[in-house]
């Protein structure tokens, strides 16, 4: 694996880099906003690396300029645009949901959601704290 | 030349960036992505120079947009505690 | 004219009546425009499946663009019979959510609550008849969304349908996000999103890492929206705290769809040469789908809400359809399909009564359940027979399944899986015992008159029951489709 | 190294560093701030990327509309994330497997910006070469965005449309009623009001200049949408949201969410009329370019109609919930 | 020549907007509290802006892109000193005092007055 190989798999790697902070920020994050923005930051990353795949070197932006000229690849872009609205409609629903969440419960951190959770099933905390052991 | 600017620019975005941070108090904050926002849009619209295609300054224009109405926003935060109206006999602060 | 553009107006018409639907001034407005669209998605997806099995493969170009190019809608008989499930419950549901929706959910949301299921149908409906990848992801989040809102629409009786809501969202998300990676790799390699185009471009690379990689994300993120074993978090607490409507129509088609767009990526695109094929299956699918057959019942077992219960249980089926694939034989596959058919008729049925029994007494655990088979008894009868059916008796469609299953399991020299298949099958008799030793073993709890669900919610459960049945003792229209479009996707020719 | 190189990689290491900070930080202000400033850098690179259009809509959504979003909704719930409690050694595992696998996948892949990838020799050349013909307008992203792959777009709709209408059925409800309340405003704040006044119309102008100019330049309904709901927003941040639902009340908002949504599956239906298939607007115009033309005009404007009147009605939905946070919070 | 000149021009705006915004960016790093640090971002930031993009404007002529770029300077010329007199507002009023030598204990306690605001 030389230089050049390095240099045009970094694009790659970085991204890859940023999904898994996203990805980690999700599952290991107990607080709801902020397990959204996970989403959102892993979500976006996906973006790049659509978009990274669809540049040509020396390639200038899908738009017609009249001149012969090399183009980048307008097909990722396109899927992309797409990718972004559910992005954002994810977050929006997503939003809402804690938004309710802490007008049920009070909270909108994961541990004591599921606390209250237990409380109801299993009538006192002492009783839900002994079923799950 | 472009370079240099575009250097000052990624300098000056690092530095916002650190400060944002940093805090410590929220304004700091604001204050530093907004003016991290403002390098963007003058960022972008220098790439556009070196490449030879500076026909995209919409998306600059836009960036100055959305730079303001987050800014906005931020402090209606701040100030009322929400986005919608602030209500109550509690007034916007005691 | 218009037969030639049925594939599209299977997904259009009901997403075009979603917009429509906001105009409705009154939930029953909504509700008769559901129900209208929902008949006529119904009578298309017949019609389709009537072509299919006519005429061989359709294909709809959308735009007129050729396909690479532009999106194509290609329907065989494997879509068109999901279609016909999820078209088919939706229709079955309806009368019943009238009732059950007008009890479970604010009034100020009934028309928009109706928009929110017409979406969910056109998502689910949209990515199972289409022929190109990201279409179907596009589709995939349509159905997802929608549902996350749906499920959430139980928190007016409990509000931890807002949690589950939520888990469901992220999980959701992550799926549909691994679905995207994956999809982007293999455009990656290979330049296209068209399905049938993929399925050629793809055994012309050969070894390559990246498609490798590619399938395995494909396979992570659809095995969780399918609820695939330890992926399966998720589900229990949507399907029990969803209103019970949604909970049947949830139960009965959204992993349905993610099961078939799995078995469409499997077979079809990577198809069976594609070098981790056959170890992932081998290896991977066959050892989670044994391990959910058995881990999900025993867990069911425990659950004192018996909604959850019945989630469970969801999830130990999906394991016997993901068995039936991982043989990747004609009648396994044949085993898979037919059980996506059998098992909706069921865990429609099953969840149906229940919802009954939620809509009189708010909830439905064990403790509810108490004497309940006098009094409700039709509705009894009919939780009795789906969990018959469940169970794999003879003369239900249950049966049928699981006969397939284990003479697909012998049929690849697997005999330990067949006996496994039928052993867990006496898992699911402990927990349906449990039921229904409470609710005719067990006297009623003071003060508890006898009543009856009204007709609107029974009939539509026994009509489904009835089907159970009737598919049961005759099985050959089923098995002959399931055949056909195991074949379909096998490649083989019929 | 090219410049060009450089500024991609310190763009990434912006990502990299905004990301982590993300991660750390516990302050959830400061964390929707950074995911703007995450929004922004990524927009930029995606300019440098050549993806012009999708910056576009980057910066517009993940620095505006997801912000205020996410302002929002920290104003109604808490501005602080307690630390960690369960142990990370799981999540931690799984997230270095998936890593792991993907870099294993990047092996085999095509190397950065090479020309004779697989993609950019398959469908995509197609596009290049024959949307001055067929459709007859330079940016090639509007052309397959809208015409070529319209159906994934008409499902871009729908998917907006669902997020709407899911918000309107999760929180219409908990919106308060405006009766009787004292409404308070910015009205004090001369400044904001003034520069506010005099660039709502400007806004609004570039709103339509994006959308009307989508054939030629980066931009599109979806853009537009955007900027057009942003002059709403901030309208209402400044004057009031009781002033914004007198100009725009809720119930017109929703009707016109459906409308776009409608708008664009209807110019699909027009096709049959001439036996044409789905979503073919070469019937529209006297020939196929004309056709097209007007066809990619009308879903457009579809397509901003019902991403501005959703965006309108989530910020409504979420900026008239009642705010529970104290003042001694601060 | 004339390309010459403007080149000249162009650069020597260029050059001193770019000098400001990194100035300005150094101060918002290194100054002491958020008063200062508000004055160092938010009045460089503004001039060196405009400087940067009437570098720019220079550069391409008389042309549609000239346009759009006097549109976002004429842009930034605004909203920047107004979002910084916002936040500074928002900051006083929300009883953020400012680090003065000695002086600072008197209005300590309630945020600042009514008649503070514009």
């Amino acid at each position: 694996m030389g230089v050049s190989d390095i240099l045009g798999l970094f694009n790659y790697w970085m991204v890859i880099i940023l999904m898994m902070i996203g990805f980690y920020t999700v599952v290991s994050r107990g607080n709801l906003v902020k397990k959204i923005v996970g989403l959102n930051i892993f979500q976006t990353s996906v973006f790049l690396l659509y978009i990274s795949m669809g540049k040509v070197s020396g390639g200038t932006a899908p738009i017609l300029t009249g001149k012969p000229e090399v183009y980048s690849n307008p097909l990722p872009h396109v899927l992309i645009l797409t990718a972004i609205v559910v992005g954002v409609a994810t977050t929006a629903l997503g939003l809402a949901l804690v938004v309710r969440i802490k007008n049920a419960y009070d909270t909108i951190e994961e541990d004591e959601i599921q606390a209250a959770d237990d409380e109801t099933e299993f009538g006192d905390p002492q009783a839900a704290e002994d079923h799950r052991r | 030349m472009f370079t240099a600017t575009m250097a000052a620019l990624l300098a000056a975005m690092i530095l916002a960036l650190g400060r944002l941070y940093l805090g410590p108090t929220l304004y700091d904050r604001v204050l530093s992505a907004n003016s991290f926002g403002t390098k963007t849009v003058l960022l972008i619209g220098v790439m556009g120079f070196l490449t030879g295609r500076p026909d995209f300054l919409d998306i600059s224009l836009l960036y100055a947009l959305i730079n303001f109405i987050g800014t906005i926003a931020v402090l209606k935060f701040f100030r009322y505690r929400t986005l919608g109206d602030r209500v109550g006999p509690s007034g916007d602060r005691q | 004219m218009i037969a030639a553009h049925l594939p599209i107006l299977q997904v259009a018409v009901p997403l075009v009546a979603a917009p429509l639907s906001v105009f409705c001034r009154r939930g029953a407005t909504a509700w008769t425009l559901t129900f209208v669209v929902s008949i006529g998605a119904f009578l298309i997806s017949i019609a389709l499946l009537g072509q299919v099995l006519d005429q061989g493969v359709l294909s709809y170009q959308l735009g007129d663009w050729a396909a690479p190019w532009g999106i194509e809608y290609r329907v065989d008989a494997a879509n068109a019979m999901v279609l016909l499930i999820i078209s088919g419950i939706s229709t079955v549901v309806l009368p019943y959510a009238r009732v059950s929706i007008a009890h479970e959910v604010e009034a100020h949301n009934q028309t928009l609550f109706y928009t929110c299921y017409l979406l969910c149908l056109t998502g689910l409906l949209g990515m199972v008849i289409t022929g190109d990848a990201f279409n179907a992801f596009v589709f995939l989040e349509i159905a997802s969304l929608s549902t996350y809102v749906l499920v959430a629409m139980g928190a007016k009786r409990d509000r931890r349908a807002l949690t589950a809501a939520y888990t469901y969202l992220v999980m959701g998300t992550i799926g549909a996000t691994f679905f995207v990676i994956g999809v982007g790799l293999l455009y990656m390699m290979t330049g296209t999103l068209n399905m049938a185009d993929l399925a050629e471009r793809i055994p012309a690379i050969g070894a390559n890492r990246t498609l490798v990689v590619a399938f395995a994300f494909i396979v992570t993120g659809l095995g969780l929206k399918l609820a695939l074993f330890p992926m399966h978090l998720w589900l229990p607490n949507a399907y029990a705290f969803a209103p019970s409507a949604v909970t049947v129509f949830l139960a009965a088609t959204a992993t349905k769809a993610a099961v078939y767009l799995l078995l469409r990526f499997l077979f079809t695109i990577f198809g069976t040469s594609f070098p981790t094929f056959e170890p992932t299956l081998t290896y991977l699918l066959l050892p989670l789908a044994v391990i959910a057959m058995f881990a999900a019942s025993t867990v069911a077992i425990f659950q004192v809400d018996i909604k959850r219960m019945l989630a469970y249980s969801s999830i130990a089926q999906l394991g016997y359809m993901v068995l039936g694939m991982s043989f990747a034989t004609v009648t396994g596959l044949t085993a898979t399909i037919i059980h996506l058919f059998n098992h909706a008729l069921m865990k429609g049925a099953l969840f149906m009564a229940l919802g009954a029994v939620v809509m009189r007494f708010g909830d439905a655990t064990i403790d509810t359940m108490r004497g309940l088979g006098r009094v409700m008894p039709w509705t009894m009868a009919a939780f009795v027979a789906g969990g018959l059916s469940l169970i794999g008796m003879p003369l239900t469609v249950g049966f049928i399944s699981k006969w397939l299953l284990v003479t697909a399991a012998l049929e690849s020299g697997l005999w330990p899986i067949a006996v496994l298949v039928v052993a867990s099958s006496l898992l699911a008799v402990i927990y349906i015992w449990r039921v229904v030793e409470a609710a005719y073993f067990e006297p009623p709890p003071e003060g508890v008159t006898a009543g009856e669900a009204p007709p609107a919610l029974l009939i539509p459960t026994w009509i489904l029951i009835g089907a159970n049945i009737y598919f049961g003792i005759d099985a050959s229209l089923t098995t002959r489709v399931a055949g056909e479009a195991a074949r379909a996707l096998l490649k083989t020719a019929s | 190294m090219s410049i060009e190189a450089i500024i991609n990689i310190a763009l990434f290491v912006f990502l990299g560093l905004t990301a982590f900070a993300i991660l750390k930080l516990r302050a959830l202000f400061a964390v929707v701030m950074l995911s703007a400033v995450f929004s922004l850098v990524s927009a930029a690179l995606l300019v440098h990327l050549d993806a012009v259009d999708v910056a576009f809509t980057e910066a517009a959504v993940g620095a505006g509309i997801s912000t205020v979003l996410m302002l929002a909704t920290l104003a109604l719930t808490s501005r602080h994330e307690k630390a960690p409690t369960r142990s990370q050694a799981l999540p931690l595992i799984v997230v270095f497997l998936t890593g792991f696998a993907l870099v294993y996948g990047t092996l085999d892949m095509p190397r950065f910006g090479d020309p004779q990838a697989p993609i950019q020799v398959h469908v995509a050349p197609k596009y290049i070469a024959d949307t001055q013909s067929e459709i007859g307008i330079p940016n090639i992203v509007t052309a397959v965005l809208a015409s070529y792959r319209g159906f994934d777009t008409l499902g871009e709709v729908t998917v907006i449309f669902t997020a709407g209408i899911g918000v309107l059925l999760l929180l219409a409800a908990f919106i308060r009623e405006p009766e009787g309340l004292r409404v308070q405003t910015m009205d004090h704040h001369l400044v904001l009001r003034v520069v506010t006044k005099v660039l709502i119309g400007p806004i609004l102008l570039f709103a339509l200049y994006v959308q009307f100019h989508a054939d030629y330049g980066p931009g599109g309904g979806f853009q537009a949408g955007i900027i057009f709901a942003s002059a709403f927003i901030i309208y209402a941040l400044v004057f009031g949201l009781e002033n914004a639902r007198k100009a725009v009340p809720g119930r017109a908002v929703r009707l016109l969410v459906a409308c776009g949504v409608l708008l664009y599956g209807g110019v699909g239906f027009v096709s049959f009329l001439f036996g044409k298939n789905y979503l073919n607007y070469s019937v529209l115009g006297a020939d196929q370019v004309a056709g097209q033309h007007l066809g990619i005009l009308l879903v457009e404007f579809g397509v901003g109609l019902t991403v501005a009147a959703v965006m309108v009605s989530t910020f409504y939905a979420f900026a008239g919930q009642n705010p529970p946070i104290g003042d001694e919070d601060w | 020549m004339s390309a010459l000149v403007t080149d000249a021009v162009s650069w020597a705006l260029l050059a001193s907007g770019s000098l400001l915004v990194v100035v300005g960016a150094l101060g918002l790093i290194r100054m002491p509290d958020f008063y200062t640090r508000m004055h160092a971002a938010g009045i460089t930031d503004t001039l060196g802006a405009d400087l940067i993009l009437l570098g720019l404007m220079v550069q391409a002529g008389f042309s549609l892109v000239t346009v759009k770029l006097l549109l976002i300077a004429a842009f930034l010329f605004f909203t920047s000193p107004t979002s910084t007199h916002a936040i500074a507002n928002a900051a006083l009023t929300a009883g953020l005092k400012p680090r003065v030598a000695e002086r600072s204990s008197a209005g300590k306690g309630s945020a600042a007055p009514e008649g503070g605001e514009p």
